[in-house]
């Protein structure tokens, strides 16, 4: 894929303003990370302004902080594409009093991701794959016409998509990516698509020097975000454990079960059904997230397939490295950590996954 | 793309009680595509939600479906069902989903089926569909256990199986009854006392979990292959078109993977409590 | 179709959850065509307890004479739901559970010997055999409202449990903790609110209740490491989860 | 002796009434407040000042808001904390919202069966469903401006020491906003109903009565208190204004005047100060069905609780559309304090008095909250034996009490902070 990517292009603040506006104009809305008040969530963005291009976050297990300052770089906050594609809460249908069933519409406007990071362009490939039979998701997701990625020069510290092989560069599956570097914008192109709107804007050549800054810097993201050995190795390894109570225990021994990890997961896809009926007898279907750490998961009419809470954090990790490339040929972890930052007890998957490696490793 | 959520509105024609807590609902339904034995349907009731339920009886009736759904009443849902659903009551349905009984797979071999308790309603439709294609298949053994004998379905069929050329029907309870004079015990000790060929026999197996492993292994010390021994598994399944992912074992979708596995397929995630 | 006979049965509490059942009826006074309010002594004047489809009970029992009307109630009930923190867990009057009676009296009354009260504050479970729990301070009116039509029409609700985050994330709202570093309860608390006090900026108390089905002894003394890290001591956990969590807290102790 | 008892219904907790009678005739009387006590004073002990108002709030299931912001009035005042204005609005909007819902709640689903001689909300449903739709109507728009200001219908959680947790988003607050002009319409009608009713009785009840003081508006939240006779006070000698009585009969404190009379507190004691700051178009409103005139005794109770509806609706009205979304100040910094922590606030039943003592770290040592309810116990009673005293007594007598006692619109979980339930298993006629 990389070999396609034959030009770069360079601007300033300026010419991402001009990238964003044509962007816009190209469809009805532009979806990103959105600064509203003093969070960012995802969402429909009006301007560039709504961005969070002045903010910094950093970012601990456990711990997040956002502030303010032109110098700093923003990676993600717990909102993922999923808040857009897959939405938290949807209803399903609604049922009229003589039986009738009246279908939710789905909103239907053409859509652009503008800003949205590597790992998360993955993310979406990860659920393409895993909703392919989700209307409701697709509804949103055949709409985006048109994927603009912000490319990471300066991982976060509980980032790790390096060793996933997620970021920080994008490689395929997005119509523009650009990299923020000390001395401006390099703009690339993954898609015709993406070519002739970056040929419209008035940017200049690079030169080889940015080209080389650009790939060092790159690559200096990239190691910084290679913690672990590489998925194949992990799969391998957590394949050996599974029967391993004790090790699941020890390891989930502070998690709470607060289904955080799996909320801010931009690949946990997973959703309940919840139903309501009015004395009139008109009913409502709702659907919603649902993590697989609540107790709830796995339990049936009379029986409980996964009990404890070991096995549900279990399920958690063996899904992400061993059960997703099975199920849709790709590592179900993007490496955005977030899972890792928004853990209100800090419980760190990449500690967890280095556990299992030197343990069952080869 | 249609709306696949949405379920279609049919009506309840029959309800036959079967046995304590159990009923067997027949539902007309316009435009419903012929299932495969073993494959399941999800029933809706107004306001109180899904249940996936398999689909023990099939037929059509001029234009429109009869499906036959076996209910046995445990949480929220089938409760409702039990003390609202009468012959007339709408119903919401939408399916067939899921990977059925390979059956034209198996033509020429012997088939034994074993079912426990509720279980043996998605092993009904196999039962029917071997009477229909008798000279496709082999001998016929039907081990069926039961918790006692009141709890067992199909009661008023049982002539029917017997019926069946060159089969066997062995029936089992858990504890003594009075006026029983069949096998007291375990289903699966039902298996020790059949003849199997096992280099030409299937097995169709459906029942609580343990008792499908237990099946399992048994049959495989007596030779059969793993992969001739078919478990239909159930897990938490909300949405029966593996879009909600509740459902998941190991790798596997119960709803659109199965809920029919090859013990082949199954054993080492079976093996490995909670997983 | 014949009316279902509700019973409104009130304990020691504030009231707040009866006013959510009349919210319910605000919202939907058709159900007072499909309902029969038998018993209610906030809003009406005759009064019964016989034959009762549902009885809603708030509050927690703390007297001899509730314990006896409690157990008459659920005699008589078909299905009996305990709405609110106080008839689920105990409530804030299970604060002063462990002390000593007599100092308890003397900060209220001058005058203890015209006080009688009992040493334990119990939740409804604890003295009858309970159908349905919703927990709440107050019970969410919504989930009672749909919970309530359920039950009148023979039937009842799936059973979701989760905590507190995950309404949170649902909504999209900003954790508190990890964010500001502001302590909440939200990880080990029932879900069912809808994340109010996060929503509004602000740490969960936990007035859903602990969510038992995770937590356990172990887990909440380790989260209550994280708590202190983030400026609430054990001892003020302690008694936010006695006033929100007492029940619980009787099966689950704090490690030392 | 015989005693005759009747548990009180349509009032909010559990509580009797008992008429002593002797030779047939009625003596004395008993108002039991058999709620079982919570002890929400010794409950605060030891807690951190900035926790006390969420859980003083669970004191009362009606006007919990009033006990949130009577707590955070009291430390306020004694740590010298000013509340930003936008803030502050904002607090007093979701009391507001909480007093319509109250007021509404008491007059249209307790008081007016009573006044059209009806006995539950049920028969209320059937023979005036409009009625009852217009005031579900109000609650149920208050309850949403309580949820969108406040975060919900009852234990709020927006409001802090020191202003409040958040803004909510204009957005809402704009269809809060826009609603309101329907509601205010559904509450014309409400109200041009109960103001027309002849059953509103004449009767006059001469009581001495108890206001917090404000110049130049309706007064809901001051440091200042005012009798009836025009003295005024500061919330700091508040105590020395009121003798505390405990009887054996009721697990509820009572308080008199230090002239041993008992005193009103509520509605009455409110409109008859005020009445003259009332918004144009209440006074309006009262002129056309002759109210607009001082309140002669507690029946009247009704007519207040309308003006006051209305007024606050009207106020919030402009509250509403006027509304901007604005920073939230930074919590105060505190680290001592002198002295004892005091607020009074109006409640919808009256004025709530808190007091809080607080040791070195800031924790409660001890506290003191008077609920309007246990102001009042005293003269419920001092009224029924006015009324009853020597009369003949039967159920209709037991009938007369109940009715008086709810004009008072007694919240009886609050007044005791707890209480013995009296209900007789079976069938309980009152
Ligand atoms: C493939 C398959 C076929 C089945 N066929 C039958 C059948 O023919 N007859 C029959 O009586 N039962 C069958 N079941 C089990 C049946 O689905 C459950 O008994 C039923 O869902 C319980 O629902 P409830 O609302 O009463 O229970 P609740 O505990 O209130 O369940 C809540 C929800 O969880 C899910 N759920 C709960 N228990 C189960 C479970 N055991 N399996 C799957 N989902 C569950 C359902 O979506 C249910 O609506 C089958 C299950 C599966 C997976
Ligand atoms: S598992 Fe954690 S690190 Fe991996 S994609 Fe999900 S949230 Fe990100
Ligand atoms: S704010 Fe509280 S409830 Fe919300 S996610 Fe954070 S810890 Fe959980
Ligand atoms: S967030 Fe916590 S304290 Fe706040 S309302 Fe919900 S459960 Fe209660």
């Amino acid at each position: 894929m990389a070999a396609q990517l034959t030009k770069y292009f360079k601007g300033g603040l300026g010419d991402l303003r001009a990238l964003f506006d044509a962007v816009k104009n190209y469809v009805s809305v532009v979806v990103g990370y959105r600064v509203s008040g003093d969070a960012v969530g995802f969402g429909p963005v009006e301007s560039l302004e709504s961005l969070p291009l002045g903010l910094e976050d950093s970012q601990a297990p456990g711990a997040y902080r956002l502030s303010r300052g032109s110098s700093g770089f923003f990676r993600h906050s717990h909102a993922s594409p999923k808040y857009w594609l897959h939405l938290p809460v949807q209803e399903v249908f609604t049922v009229l009093e003589d039986y009738a069933v009246d279908i939710a519409r789905y909103d239907t406007y053409s859509a652009a991701l503008f800003g949205i990071k590597p790992c998360d362009l993955v993310s979406m490939e990860v659920l393409d794959r895993i909703l392919k039979n989700d209307d409701s998701y697709w509804s949103r997701r055949s709409k985006i016409e048109l994927v603009v990625v912000e490319e990471c020069t300066v991982p976060g510290a509980t980032c790790f998509c390096g060793s996933i092989g997620t970021g920080p560069s994008a490689s395929t599956g997005f119509d523009i990516a650009y990299a923020r570097l000390s001395n401006g914008i390099i703009f690339k192109y993954g898609s015709e698509k993406g070519l002739r709107i970056l040929e419209k804007l008035e940017l200049t050549e690079v030169s080889e020097e940015d080209v080389a800054e650009y790939e060092r810097a790159i690559a200096r993201a990239g190691e910084l975000t290679r913690y672990l050995p590489p998925p194949s190795e992990i799969s391998k390894s957590l394949e050996r454990s599974v029967s391993d109570t004790s090790f699941w225990k020890e390891v989930s021994s502070r998690c709470v079960g607060c289904t955080n990890c799996n909320m801010v997961c931009p690949t946990c896809f997973c959703t309940e059904f919840v139903d309501q009926i009015e004395p009139s007898g008109r009913a409502k279907r709702v659907r919603q997230w649902f993590g697989c750490l609540s107790h709830t998961y796995g339990q049936v009419a009379g029986t409980h397939y996964r009990p404890e809470l070991y096995m549900r954090y279990r399920h958690f990790v063996l899904h992400k490295f061993l059960f997703y490339p099975k199920q849709v040929g790709l590592v179900g972890c993007v490496g955005c950590g977030r899972c890792i930052t928004w853990c209100p007890v800090g419980i760190d998957l990449r500690e967890v996954v280095s556990k299992v490696v030197s343990r069952y490793g080869s | 793309m249609g709306a696949r959520l949405i379920p279609k509105v049919g009506r309840v024609v029959r309800v036959v009680e079967e046995a304590p807590l159990v009923r067997t609902y027949h539902i007309r339904v316009e435009d419903l595509a012929e299932p495969q034995p073993g494959q399941f349907n999800v029933l809706y009731v107004k306001g109180f939600g899904e249940v996936v339920i398999s689909i023990s009886n099939f037929r059509y009736e001029g234009a429109s479906a009869i499906a036959e759904h076996t209910v046995r009443t445990v949480g929220a849902v089938t409760s409702y069902i039990q003390t609202a659903l009468n012959v007339g009551s709408p119903i919401g349905i939408r399916g067939p989903y899921g990977r059925g009984w390979p059956l034209k797979e198996f033509e020429g071999l012997d088939v034994l089926v074993v079912g426990g308790g509720i279980g043996l309603a998605p092993l009904r439709p196999i039962l029917k569909h071997i009477s229909r294609y008798r000279d496709r298949y082999g001998r016929l053994m039907l081990l069926y256990g039961a918790r006692r004998p009141v709890d067992m379905l199909y009661k008023y069929e049982y002539g029917e199986y017997r019926a069946i050329p060159n089969s066997t029907m062995l029936f089992s309870i858990d504890m003594p009854y009075i006026g029983w004079s069949d096998y007291v015990g375990f289903v699966t000790d039902l298996i020790d006392r059949v003849s199997l060929d096992p280099e030409a026999t299937v097995a169709y197996v459906c029942g609580p979990e343990v008792m499908m492993k237990v099946a399992a292994s048994k049959l495989v010390k007596r030779g059969l292959r793993e992969d001739r021994i078919f478990l239909s598994l159930e897990r938490r399944c909300r949405c029966g078109i593996g879009v909600c992912g509740t459902c998941q074992l190991g790798h596997l979708f119960v709803c659109k993977d199965g809920p029919v596995f090859s013990y082949q397929e199954v054993k080492d995630y079976l093996a490995v409590g909670g997983l | 179709m014949r009316r279902a006979a509700v019973a409104i049965v009130k304990l020691t509490s504030c009231s707040g959850c009866i006013n959510e059942f009349l919210y319910t009826i605000a919202s939907y006074p058709e159900l007072l065509r499909s309902v029969s309010i038998v018993h209610a002594t906030e809003f009406q004047d005759l009064n019964t307890l016989e034959d009762i489809d549902v009885a809603l009970v708030e509050g927690s029992v703390v007297t001899q004479h509730q314990e006896e009307l409690v157990k008459e109630v659920r005699s008589r009930a078909r299905t009996l739901i305990a709405i609110g923190t106080c008839a689920t867990f105990g409530g804030i009057q299970a604060g002063r559970v462990g002390e000593d009676l007599r100092k308890v009296i003397l900060a209220s009354y001058p005058n203890p010997d015209f006080i009688s009260a009992l040493p334990d504050v119990k939740s409804l479970d604890r003295v009858v055999k309970v159908d349905f729990n919703l927990s709440g301070c107050p019970v969410n009116g919504d989930a009672l409202a749909r919970l309530l039509v359920k039950v009148i029409l023979g039937g009842s609700e799936v059973p979701i449990a989760e905590s507190v985050c995950s309404e949170c994330k649902r909504v999209g709202v900003l954790c508190v903790m990890v964010s500001r570093g502001v302590p909440c309860l939200g990880p080990v608390t029932l879900g069912g609110c809808g994340a109010i006090c996060p929503r509004f900026g602000r740490g969960c108390y936990g007035c859903y209740g602990l969510n038992t089905t995770v937590v356990d002894g172990e887990r909440l003394a380790r989260f209550s490491e994280v708590l202190e890290k983030v400026g609430m001591g054990r001892g003020d956990l302690e008694a936010f989860l006695k006033y929100f969590s007492f029940s619980a807290l009787t099966k689950i102790r704090v490690r030392e | 002796m015989r005693m005759l008892q009747g548990l009180l219904t349509r009032v909010e907790g559990e509580g009797e009434v008992v008429l002593r009678t002797e030779n047939g005739k009625m003596v004395g009387v008993e108002v039991r407040i058999s709620e079982a006590p919570r002890f929400f004073e010794y409950i605060v002990r030891g807690r951190r000042y900035v926790d006390v108002p969420d859980l003083v709030s669970r004191i009362c299931g009606l006007c919990g808001v009033s006990y949130v912001v009577t707590a955070c009035r009291a430390f306020e005042n004694c740590f010298e904390i000013e509340v930003p204005e936008y803030e502050e609005e904002l607090r007093m909007a979701v009391l507001g919202a909480e007093r319509v819902k109250s007021h509404v709640i008491h007059v249209a689903y307790l008081n007016l069966p009573d006044l059209i001689g009806l006995g539950s909300i049920g028969e209320l449903f059937e023979s005036y469903t409009h009625l009852f739709q217009s005031a579900s109507k109000i609650v149920l728009w208050a309850r949403k401006a309580m949820e969108i200001l406040g975060g919900r219908f009852h234990n709020v959680v927006n409001i802090r020491i020191g202003g409040v947790y958040s803004f909510p988003s204009s957005e809402k607050v704009r269809a809060l906003s826009r609603d309101l002009n329907e509601i205010l319409n559904d509450f014309e009608g409400l109200a041009r109903f109960v103001l027309g009713l002849r059953s509103i009785s004449e009767e006059v009840h001469k009581l001495r009565y108890m206001a917090t003081a404000c110049s130049g508006s309706y007064c809901w939240a001051s440091n200042k208190l005012v009798l009836d006779d025009g003295t005024y006070f500061g919330v700091e000698s508040f105590e020395n204004y009121v003798l505390t009585e405990q009887v054996s009969y009721s697990n509820a404190l009572r308080y008199r005047l230090v002239t041993g009379e008992p005193y009103l507190v509520g509605p009455i004691a409110r409109y008859n100060n005020y009445m003259k700051y009332l918004r144009e178009e209440v006074r309006e409103l009262l002129e056309e069905f002759g109210w607009n005139r001082e309140l002669r005794g507690v029946y009247q109770s009704v007519v207040a609780r309308i003006a006051e509806t209305y007024n606050t609706l009207l106020e919030l009205r402009d509250f509403l559309s006027s509304y901007r979304e604005r920073t939230v100040s930074s919590p105060p910094k505190v680290s001592r304090v002198r002295g004892p922590c005091v607020a009074v606030t109006e409640a919808p039943r009256g004025i709530l008095y808190h007091r809080y003592l607080l040791d070195d770290n800031l924790r409660v040592r001890s506290s003191n909250i008077i609920t309007p309810t246990a102001q009042n116990l005293a003269c419920m009673e001092y009224l029924i034996e006015g009324k009853l005293y020597g009369s003949a007594l039967d159920s209709k007598a037991v009938e007369v009490a109940k009715s008086l006692i709810r004009c008072f619109d007694p919240c009886i979980s609050c007044s005791v902070h707890v209480s013995r339930v009296e209900i007789p298993a079976g069938t309980t006629r009152t």
